[in-house]
């Protein structure tokens, strides 16, 4: 056994740290509450054995407030840990504004990562430290989980829906990355690395992989497949079919046919690219095909990656809402 | 036959003597009887049997994790052993464990009653369990399934090899024993209890019954039609579960765990009825609070219905509903924690008789214990992301199966063994398998918390090196614990041929079932029993009175 | 028995009279309220049926318990299901 | 005296368990409303998903087969508490005349229902069947569940026209002023109308265009 025996895993976030101490405040109150009994167990047993001479004398049946006081303040104490526990899963639901992006798409059994400069890697993922970074993911087929133990974190990466999950690595390093959700045959060595690294390393990193062919970011590639598949024969400028434009749609409200509205999210940008039926935008009619069969997940990342583009920063600029 | 005669009790011809066991000799005398403690002995038997399959699994799959590359078995080979594992020990011996043996040969004698309200029924739904067990072995000749036993689609309905669709009708099969046990245990309980046995008069083992007997009643069917739906997916694409058809596979984890959380409780709470009159009968003294341990069942009962989203904290489920369900899991803890104070209330000025039942009431409260807690740590949010679907939740549920249910089981075996067999067993060879089986468990479970929050995933087939030394301390600790359930098999089947005859009352334990001989006759009472005391009524006062009955 | 035979009547009377409602209800333009009037029509004649026909208002407690027990399991699996559903949009991120 | 139900073993008084087998139906019928309730947890998924498609879906469905199917069974429910109420009245024949209306109801309704399946097969609403087309994939996830929630209750009301002929050609049963079997033949009838109940605003009346 090389590689020996560790008692408690690396923390290479602050998030770890917390989770931690968390864990660690709980330990302590579940060994207040739980020695004294096991304690009283091992006592009651020895002195009231069988035989051995004690005092017996009115042994009570019942005690109302015995009852409601062992009742009442483990579950008090445990509600603190609760709030506790719910406040840092909150936040670990909501990404930071300035998070980098980076696609994830799981089959079986890898993991395939698209970063918003352009570089794509399979299985390892490269990082920047001390920086925000927000996976975006969804499955090519069944449930798997994203699960880094150095960082505390996990999320199940569902087919068919993004799911989100972030971090911020503080500690430089090449941490393992498994897969939780039981995912089929191999799904115990659908693995890889999690490697953080400088910010000049990763820059660099990025630089190297750009250049070996990958010389667009993925909002270019995403405009490239904007034009290659059709979108812009009716999404463009300068078409004759009445489809709502989608300069500055990303991250706005939207008002549906069925008189709903949203908020124009990665979710709704992949639905309506793959299920376009779902949710239509008031005032047009439901004619776009689907490209459920025509697009991989990665293409539909790139598309939505270039929509945020053209998107981004430009609220107001839709014009939808007043168009009919 | 006039009513009141019946009424009245049996008349004085009917009067017989003759052990339920020697009612008959026959093949037949088994198979077709309506008498619940045989149909208790076949089912005893069928489910050892079981136990001893998935145990195999288990062996099999202690053997493979020796090494880091899992050198005894494929990958694929793999997730079969531990999907027959998970489905055999659930759904074929842990949820039938106690109530269908020890609950089925108990509760009629308990509330003196000459059997369950359907007999026939209850002879049903073990032929019921019997088919359905048949598929499920003819699952695992058939090469078995690759999908857990949780059957998480869409990789059960699309993308798993094996006979998922037979296996599910099996399971789907084997609730409907579970549903026709739960009716027959709920209308006995209300329509067959002897003249005097008020509801204040239970035993607590009833009152665990009643509460698991609502579950199977209200939950099993949710279960069936779940999969009924799953094997409808598989075989014609009904697509509700599958996001390529547009289904939502988290309805299906929605609806499995509206079951298979209650389940948990299923396991859980007929063994918690065991240690309340474990406790009592060693203690010789009265349960301490006696109302609160009652309708703590029923609370687990029902607040159990509400935590199931506990399941989905990182499966993409809305983290305000996580929130909600996180909230009621803490709730459903106040009631275990409740029951588990008042035993060792109980034991307070107690006249403490330290035999094999007693080990194993006590090894089942300090593994509940610990199961329980690292449950409630799995219900804290931010604890569950990192732990979830890691070694740290198979040690929990562990814990509470296996540490809980499965020692509560031999517990009750030991209490009741010589009611039901008329046999007394080696209490000495009792002893020490109670400390072998709680020494092994421990051995075998206790690392596996420790390999889940670093970090090893569970269901994996080939794990990092640096695991290793754990994995082969729990599989150390699994050969152990392997010994500890085998010798139990020894000597209690040494005790049918050899075993000293056991007197109707061996503990000196209150309780209508050891008013009645060992083993009982076949219609259990020879006079209708009439209850005058509460249930526990031991003489507090004068300890002393147990030596000279 | 007679007496009984016509409030049987009268009970089917009533429960056509809730399936016009709800075939009416379902043709006009209430929006969102719709799938809660036509639910709750559903639940008028499922007690009716419940109470009369099957002679809920004559058994003891338990029956009574037990199928209202049902009804109760039913909604808490419905309301925390639908939380999950409700909510899932609420924090894109 | 008309015939009394044998008293079987663990049992003392002849009303004692009769409560008891009404217990027991009672018990099995709480957990057949779960069975479905399954179902109904699923559609409200379904709609609460895709909201607009779900009603259009629906949309596709024969309100007034539906509905007049609704009224059918409520009558047969009436035709079932009737032969209840008249068995126990001592009347034995006009409760089986009612018995046989409630099966002729419930046969017209799997009528009414093979008509349905039959009109939905030559629109081409049936999935997996010749010529089947729908307009997206939540119609087609939507007629998928019509067909295995319908199918389901149709195989219930199949189970519920057995007990009630059973029921129906049994003279002691109808001589029975304890109502015990037929009672009980009833009192799944009744369940089996409800399931209906709840189905018929799931399926038909999202949409009524």
């Amino acid at each position: 056994m090389s590689h020996g025996f560790f008692l408690w895993p690396v923390q290479a976030s602050h998030h770890a740290k917390e989770v931690d101490l968390l864990i660690g405040g709980f330990g302590v109150m579940v060994w207040l509450l739980t020695l004294p009994v096991f304690i009283l167990i091992a006592v009651f047993v020895f002195r009231y054995r069988t035989g051995r001479d004690a005092n017996r004398d009115h042994a009570s049946g019942s005690n109302v407030w015995l009852e409601v006081s062992w009742s009442i303040i483990p579950f008090l104490l445990t509600l603190g840990f609760f709030v506790w526990a719910t406040a840092l899963y909150f936040d670990l639901r909501r990404p930071p504004a300035g998070a980098m992006t980076i696609n994830l798409v799981a089959r079986q059994w890898m993991w395939k990562y698209q970063h918003g400069e352009g570089a794509r890697e399979i299985n390892d993922l490269h990082v920047p430290v001390n920086r925000p970074v927000k996976l975006v993911m969804i499955s090519q087929d069944v449930i798997h989980s994203v699960f880094v133990p150095a960082l505390r974190i996990k999320q199940d990466v569902l087919p068919g829906r993004y799911t989100t999950m972030w971090f911020t690595a503080d500690r430089l390093g090449i941490y393992p990355l498994r897969c939780a959700e039981f995912c089929g045959t191999d799904h115990s060595v659908m693995g890889g690395r999690l490697i953080v690294m400088a910010p000049q390393d990763y820059a660099g990193w990025l630089a190297r992989n750009r250049d070996g062919g990958e010389s667009e970011t993925l909002a270019a590639a995403g405009a490239r497949l904007f034009r290659s598949v059709g979108c812009s024969g009716c999404h463009g400028a300068a078409s004759t079919v009445h489809a709502p434009p989608l300069d500055g749609l990303y991250g706005g409200p939207v008002g549906l046919s069925d008189g709903r509205a949203l908020i124009a999210d990665d979710q709704y940008l992949h639905d309506s690219i793959m299920l376009p039926n779902k949710d239509v935008a008031a005032g047009y009619r439901p004619i776009m095909p689907t490209y459920a069969n025509v697009l991989a997940s990665e293409q539909v990342n790139a598309l939505v990656a270039y929509l945020k583009d053209i998107g981004a920063g430009k609220p107001g600029t839709r014009q939808e809402d007043g168009n009919e | 036959m006039s009513d009141a005669a019946l009424d009245m009790g049996k008349p004085a011809e009917e009067v017989e003597d003759i052990s339920y066991l020697r009612a008959g000799h026959s093949l037949r005398s088994w198979f077709l009887t309506t008498d619940h403690k045989r149909i208790a002995i076949l089912y005893l038997v069928s489910i050892v049997f079981f136990f001893l399959i998935g145990g195999a699994a288990a062996a099999m799959i202690r053997l493979d994790l020796l090494t880091p590359a899992g050198d005894l078995m494929t990958n694929e080979g793999y997730n079969r052993a531990f999907s027959l594992h998970g489905i055999i020990m659930v759904w074929f011996f842990l949820i039938p464990s106690i109530p269908n043996t020890i609950g089925n040969f108990i509760i009629p004698l308990m509330i003196g009653a000459r059997d369950l309200a359907f007999p026939r029924l209850n002879l049903l739904s073990w032929y019921i369990y019997i088919v359905a067990g048949f598929i499920a072995l003819a699952v695992v000749l058939g090469g078995g399934v690759d999908t857990g036993w949780t059957f998480y689609t869409p990789l059960s309905t699309m993308y798993a090899n094996g006979m998922v669709a037979a296996t599910v009708i099996a399971v789907f099969i084997s609730g409907f024993s579970t549903i026709l046990t739960g009716i027959n245990f709920i209308v006995t309980i209300h329509k067959l209890r002897a003249p005097g046995m008020t509801w204040s008069r239970l035993p607590l083992f009833i009152w665990s019954h009643y509460a698991v007997s609502i579950i199977f009643v209200l939950a099993t069917p949710v279960l069936a039609i779940t999969l009924l739906l799953v094997a409808a997916e598989r075989l014609f694409g009904i697509g509700v579960f599958d996001p390529a058809l547009g289904g939502d596979p988290l309805l299906f984890q929605h609806l499995f765990w509206f079951y298979s959380h209650p389940a948990v409780y299923i396991m859980v709470l007929p063994a918690m009825g065991v240690i309340s009159e474990l406790i009592t009968s060693a203690a010789h003294k009265r349960i301490f609070g006696y109302w609160f341990v009652a309708i703590a069942s029923i609370a687990i009962a029902v607040i159990g219905f509400l935590v199931w989203g506990h399941h989905m904290f990182v499966s993409g489920q809305s983290l305000y509903a996580s929130a909600v369900f996180s909230f009621l899991s803490v709730a459903v803890a106040v009631p275990s924690a409740i029951k588990v104070y008042n035993w060792t209330a109980t034991l307070y000025k107690g006249d403490i008789m330290i035999d094999a039942p007693l080990l194993f009431a006590l090894g089942f409260i300090g593994l509940f214990v610990a199961g329980g807690l690292t449950g409630l740590m799995l219900a804290m949010l931010a604890i569950d992301v990192h732990v979830h679907d890691t070694y740290f939740v198979v040690a929990h549920f562990h814990y509470i199966m296996v540490g809980g249910t499965v020692t509560a089981f031999f517990g009750a075996l030991h209490y009741w063994w010589p009611k039901i067999t008329g046999r007394l067993y080696n209490e000495t060879l009792a002893r020490i398998a109670a400390i072998v089986i709680l020494v092994g468990f421990n051995v075998t479970f206790f690392p596996q918390f420790m390999l889940g929050y670093e970090g090893m995933p569970r269901r994996y087939h080939v794990y990092p090196p640096e695991f290793q030394l754990l994995q082969v301390i729990s599989s150390a600790g699994a050969a152990l614990l392997a010994v500890g359930y085998a010798m139990p098999a020894f000597y209690l089947l040494w005790s049918l041929k050899k075993g000293p005859r056991a007197p109707a009352n061996p503990w000196g334990a209150t309780g209508l079932e050891w008013t009645t001989s060992s083993p009982p006759p076949k219609h259990n009472f020879t006079q209708q029993p009439v209850v005058v005391r509460g249930p526990y009524d031991y003489p507090l006062e004068h300890p002393a009175s147990r030596a000279n009955a | 028995m007679k007496g009984l035979l016509i409030q049987l009547g009268l009970v089917w009377v009533a429960l056509l009279i809730l399936l016009a409602a709800t075939v009416i209800a379902a043709h006009l333009p209430l929006g969102a309220a719709k799938p809660w009037i036509s639910y709750a029509i559903a639940f008028a004649k499922a007690a009716l049926i419940l109470w009369v026909f099957m002679e809920m208002r004559k058994e003891g407690a338990i029956a009574r318990l037990a199928m209202m027990a049902a009804m109760v399991w039913l909604i808490m699996m419905m309301t925390l299901s639908a939380s999950d559903y409700l909510t899932r949009g609420w924090l894109s991120g | 005296m008309p015939e009394q139900r044998a008293l079987h073993e663990p049992f003392h008084h002849p009303a004692r368990q009769r409560q008891a087998d009404r217990l027991g139906m009672i018990l099995f019928l709480a957990s057949e409303a779960m069975l479905f309730g399954g179902l109904f947890a699923a559609a409200m998924a379904l709609r609460l998903l895709y909201p607009a498609d779900y009603v259009a879906a629906s949309g596709h469905l024969k309100l007034w087969l539906g509905t007049a199917n609704t009224a059918i069974l409520l009558t047969s429910s009436l035709m079932a508490a009737v032969a209840v109420e008249t068995a126990r009245g001592g009347r034995p024949r006009l409760s089986g005349y009612a018995l046989v209306a409630a099966i002729l109801l419930g046969l017209l309704f799997l009528g009414i229902k093979g008509y349905e399946y039959g009109s939905e097969y030559r629109e081409g609403l049936i999935p997996g069947l010749h010529g089947a087309h729908f307009e997206g994939r939540v119609q087609h996830l939507f007629m998928n569940f019509y067909f295995v929630s319908t199918g389901l209750h149709a195989l219930h009301v199949i189970g519920g026209i057995a007990l009630l002929t059973i029921a129906a050609f049994s003279r002691a049963a109808r001589q029975d002023r304890t109502v015990l079997l037929i009672g009980n033949a009833a009192l799944y009838w009744h369940l089996v109308d409800i399931i209906w109940v709840f189905l018929y605003p799931t399926l038909y009346l999202p949409d009524v265009s």
